[in-house]
């Protein structure tokens, strides 16, 4: 349906059945080349999470929670366990916080490579980092597996601690990945992040600036590709990240390449981490009992997921249900700041999908 | 600028306005405010307060007070300080001025709190559904308490 | 103009670095004939021993599907759980709520059915059994190994 | 009639032929079975169509490696290599209809007249010094040129008849490429023109004797192969078929056979302008004669070289993205189009020292 006569602009509907769009819908206001107008349409896949919290109890809570954003369970999960536990006031013991941390970075390298190969993917053409990330992604799921007995909906965490410790051998396996893991990122740098059609495709392409990253309010990697330090787990310090020393993965450009490479950064932060809190894990007890029915109050948790800063606003009123939770999702500030991008840069048809790929959305997470 | 200097700052300009501000948890101020007072304050928190990083805004539905109280999260990039807004409205006919024109990201997140606790925003520009199918009947609000869920 | 040293860097060097792949071992599973061997803790297939079962219905609360349901069992005193793998979404929750050890997590995911009534499996034919039963054409299981810098498929028995 | 004189005649067939024919038909193969034997067979239909399914086979399987995965396996028991007569028996039996709106006419004709303009330009290319089915003379690579920028009208007609906003702004696309491609092609040829000193293939692939074209033409080497890519639409360039966008550019619309008939009009088009990247910079037949002197060493030779440039252009498939269409438009404008004109400037000005090189 042609919007403008005189300029010839025609609303193209971009998903949710499209080969790159994943499931969800954008309208496109463009000439055939350029790009003046992108309408995210949310609700597409709605499934009211807050309602259906407020009829489970906390530890039935965590499963459909973590639905929001499944690619990256652990992170999403700790979330909410961390809100209940904020509300409530419980004291995790200190090996249940190491063991949280190493599952969060598991879980984000998982999300880390699931994004990476399908931007790469989004550029055009089948790259081979396509189905490399995938490959390597196995070996992660693997030791998610291990540790926990799920692939990828670990419901692992729980308020007060973690369901299981860590089996024996879990150490020397997850050690011989993650070295193993670093030799693969040397492939995937010389093979495509100095990849001269990639580096065209993507350098200055959906430029963010800094101001505009923080007033939009874009979360996460989109974030920091455009300059801006804000990383929850130095902020929050919350589980283990106090004593592990990591740092931030920051790029000042705020095109698709400088977010791009943060994630690819940070899977690299993600795999000193691990390695350092499987060094000095503390013994103890990896689980405190907790009541059922949680005393009446208010909690707010911040916890850095893969795809920005997710903050759950849990309300308890002493019952063993929460009353009301209401979650900020990382990926609905990133789909906002993507409709607002055709106001700041010039977009053209082929960019849409490097550009809707470099923010990671995650559909489910920002229709909730 | 700690939280206590925050909170001193705004019940300063807007005394009679501030219904509640207290600090929740060290970094997290939050603050009820009447309806009235709330776009003037929230336009003071990010000119002079440096409020300028939105992260969403909700609703929270309070049958027995019969209140609805709609709650907005901003975070200041430079203070590394996060406040609530909140503002409670009468839960029989919720009306609230909009924030759209101070965050721009609040257009959405009014729209959702609108289709799912039927507060009306004045000065919207587009109060649509956001989430929910366009045939969804009137008057009908999920998020509400006395919504049942059909149990399976 | 590409300076040489960006030609060698960025159109040259992914060439040979892709290329160098082409040598490596493919990572697909033949999967109906080889079959990964899961970890002790894997959630799949859930037994259920008849003798340790009181009948409590603890499993029954802790599902967040509410896909378990206490059925009579003749011949049998008391009830035991019938779970409906339509709904369940292997969290586990009811294997650790039993504190008496009757429920049992296997590793076998191959429950596919014709019709919904099929996915209902009551207690008595909960019993646990081997994965060839399942996998009739099964040749082998297979664990990953990493050797240097490469994925190794190791045979376990 | 006696019946051995039909065998006489047959008997001097290098392949006797047992079935009973009529009299002409074994009296017309007799006369002319060695153009028979090209048509058919080397430079001809035969050639193309497997050339089409060997190099599919070869892209799926040597890319499914670099992916670390395998490919097709199941189909023919080795190596998946029936996957391919399988797609095409499937493609045949696949039902055919146009949109409702298309130019029947029009829809239905470009796949079928599309695919023989790349098979007719491959008919100039020599095999062998005799083996070449349409001896062009001094026309050979002016033919091969003006045959090959046909294909653009074709596909802008096929966008525009499938009634599609897709297919048209596909179709457009592909013909600003095909325009920025084919300038290069042509100044870069003309440089090896004027080294030659003829435009015939054949007088061209004798001078390569000693040594080949690449090495005094090497910037109009490289230009070619890059723009080959812009022509055949190969991956850095393959904007009109971009599925991100455009889903599959101006071939959406076609079903059935015909959507087969499009794939062999790309894999005849890439199998085309390597043939002639060989003639003009490779030294087309030349080579030791290992299977004897004469045409079989020089099929061979075109064959193998064949092989290595076209495993190189589809293993670009699987290393790099896709350039927008402005971007290869630049390059082809900015880029490729200066460096083949300073070739020719190149070679105008050593002509003498290039050819005491080759002598």
């Amino acid at each position: 349906m042609v919007v403008s006569e005189a300029k010839e602009i025609m609303r193209i509907s971009w998903g949710p059945q499209h080969p790159m769009s994943g499931q969800f819908r954008f309208i496109l206001e463009t000439d055939g080349e350029n790009v003046y107008e992108i309408i995210p349409d949310f609700g597409f896949t709605h499934r009211g999470i807050e309602k259906i919290l407020e009829y489970r109890t906390f530890v039935q809570g965590i499963v459909p929670f973590e639905r929001l954003a499944m690619v990256d369970a652990a992170n999403v999960g700790l979330a909410y366990v961390r809100a209940i536990e904020d509300a409530a006031g419980i004291e995790v013991p200190k090996r249940a916080q190491y063991i949280r941390t190493i599952l969060c970075e598991i879980s984000r390298i998982n999300s880390h490579l699931y994004a990476i190969g399908l931007a790469a993917e989004a550029a055009g053409g089948y790259p081979a980092i396509f189905l490399w990330t995938t490959a390597d992604r196995e070996l992660f799921l693997d030791l998610a597996e291990m540790l926990t007995g799920a692939r990828w909906s670990y419901a692992f965490f729980i308020p007060g601690g973690v369901r299981a410790d860590i089996p024996e051998g879990f150490k020397e396996r997850a050690l011989k990945v993650l070295s193993y893991f670093e030799k693969r990122l040397i492939a995937y740098r010389d093979s495509w992040l100095e990849n001269e059609i990639w580096l065209t495709r993507s350098r200055g392409v959906g430029r963010l600036s800094a101001e505009d990253a923080i007033k939009l309010g874009a979360a996460g990697p989109s974030l920091r590709g455009s300059g801006v330090e804000l990383d929850m787990r130095k902020e929050e310090k919350y589980e283990a990240y106090e004593e592990l020393n990591f740092k931030v993965a920051v790029q000042k450009e705020g095109d698709c390449q400088a977010r791009f490479m943060v994630r690819f950064l940070e899977m690299i932060e993600s795999t000193k981490i691990i390695r350092q809190a499987l060094e000095n894990l503390p013994p103890g007890p990896f689980k405190k009992p907790v009541p059922p029915k949680l005393p009446k109050g208010e909690g707010f948790a911040r916890v850095e997921t893969a795809r920005g800063e997710m903050d759950v606003h849990v309300i308890l009123d002493g019952s063993d249900k929460p009353y009301r939770v209401k979650v900020c999702a990382p990926s609905f500030r990133n789909l906002y700041v993507i409709s607002k991008l055709p106001k700041l840069t010039k977009i053209l048809v082929a960019d849409v999908p490097v550009v809707i790929w470099s923010f990671d959305p995650w559909y489910l997470d920002a229709d909730r | 600028m700690s939280e206590e200097e925050v909170i001193k700052a705004i019940s300063e300009n807007f005394g009679e306005l501030v219904v509640e501000s207290k600090v929740l948890r060290p970094k997290k101020v939050s603050i009820t405010v009447k309806p009235e007072g709330l776009v003037s304050i929230a336009t003071f928190l990010r000119d002079s307060l440096g409020f300028d990083h939105p992260l969403g805004a909700g609703a929270i539905d309070y049958p027995a007070e019969n209140k609805i109280q709609m709650v907005y999260y901003i975070w200041s990039m430079n203070r590394r300080m996060l406040i609530m807004l909140r503002a409670d409205t009468p839960r029989d006919n919720p009306r609230l001025p909009t924030l759209s024109s101070v965050w721009d990201q609040m257009n959405l997140h009014e729209r959702e709190a609108w289709e799912m606790f039927g507060i009306v925003f004045e000065g919207h520009p587009r109060l649509e559904h956001l989430l929910l199918p366009e045939d969804w009947e009137e008057g009908v609000y999920p998020l509400r308490k006395d919504y049942k869920l059909p149990e399976r | 103009m590409l300076k040489p040293s960006e030609i060698k860097q960025g159109v040259l060097k992914p060439y040979t670095v892709v290329f160098k792949h082409v040598f490596r071992r493919p990572h697909t599973l033949m999967y109906p004939y080889e079959r990964l061997k899961f970890s002790p803790r894997y959630r799949g297939f859930i037994t259920v021993d008849l003798e340790k079962c009181n009948g409590c219905g603890m499993c029954a609360r802790a599902c967040p599907n509410k896909c378990i349901e206490l059925v009579e069992v003749p011949g049998m005193k008391h009830k035991y759980p019938k779970i409906d793998y339509g709904y369940c979404c292997f969290c586990g929750l009811c294997t650790d709520s039993c504190f008496r050890g009757a429920l049992k997590r296997t590793e076998i995911v191959e429950l596919s059915a014709y019709r919904r009534e099929d996915l209902v499996v009551r207690p008595e034919d909960a019993q646990p059994r081997p994965v060839e039963s399942v996998l009739p054409m099964l040749k082998r299981f297979i664990t990953v190994e990493i050797v240097g810098d490469n994925v190794r498929y190791k045979e376990v028995r | 009639m006696l019946i051995d004189e039909r065998c006489i005649v047959m008997a001097e067939l290098p392949i006797p032929i047992p079935i009973p024919l009529p009299e002409w038909v074994v009296e017309f193969i007799a006369l002319n079975w060695e153009t028979l034997l090209k048509i058919i067979i080397i430079p001809g239909l035969a050639f193309i169509l497997l050339f089409e399914l060997v190099a599919v086979w070869f892209e799926r399987k040597f890319l499914a490696d670099a992916m670390l995965r395998i490919g097709p396996l199941y189909c023919g028991r080795v190596a998946g290599w029936l996957q391919l007569i399988a797609d095409a028996l499937k493609l045949t039996v696949k039902e055919l209809f146009a949109p409702k709106g298309a130019h029947k006419v029009l829809f239905y004709a470009v796949p079928v007249f599309a695919p023989t303009i790349p098979a007719l330009a491959v008919v100039l290319i020599p095999f062998g010094p005799d083996w070449i089915l349409f001896r062009a003379g001094g026309a050979g690579l002016l033919l091969f040129f003006a045959l090959t920028s046909l294909i653009p009208v074709l596909t802008i007609l096929a966008g525009w008849a499938s009634n599609n906003k897709y297919t048209i702004i596909g179709a457009l696309r592909s013909a600003y490429l095909y325009i920025a491609a084919e300038m290069p092609l042509f100044i870069a040829a003309a440089g090896v023109v004027i080294l030659a000193g003829t435009f015939d293939l054949v007088e061209i692939v004798e001078l390569q004797s000693k040594m080949w074209f690449a090495i005094p033409q090497f910037i109009g080497f490289i230009t070619f192969f890059i723009a080959m890519l812009g022509a055949s639409e190969r991956v850095p360039f393959d904007i009109p078929v971009a599925e991100q966008e455009l889903v599959l550019g101006w071939r959406t619309e076609y079903t059935g056979i015909a959507f087969g008939l499009l794939m062999t009009v790309e894999y005849a088009c890439l199998l085309a302008w390597s043939l002639l990247f060989i003639t003009l910079y490779l030294g087309g037949y030349q080579g030791p004669p290992i299977l004897g002197p004469g045409t079989a060493s020089g099929i061979f030779w075109m064959l193998v070289k064949l092989g290595i440039v076209v495993a190189i252009a589809i293993f670009l498939r699987v290393v790099f993205p896709r350039y927008r269409i402005d971007q290869a438009l630049r390059l082809g404008w900015r880029y490729l189009i200066p460096l083949a004109l300073l070739n020719i400037f190149l070679t105008l000005a050593m002509k003498p020292y290039m050819l005491a090189l080759l002598k």
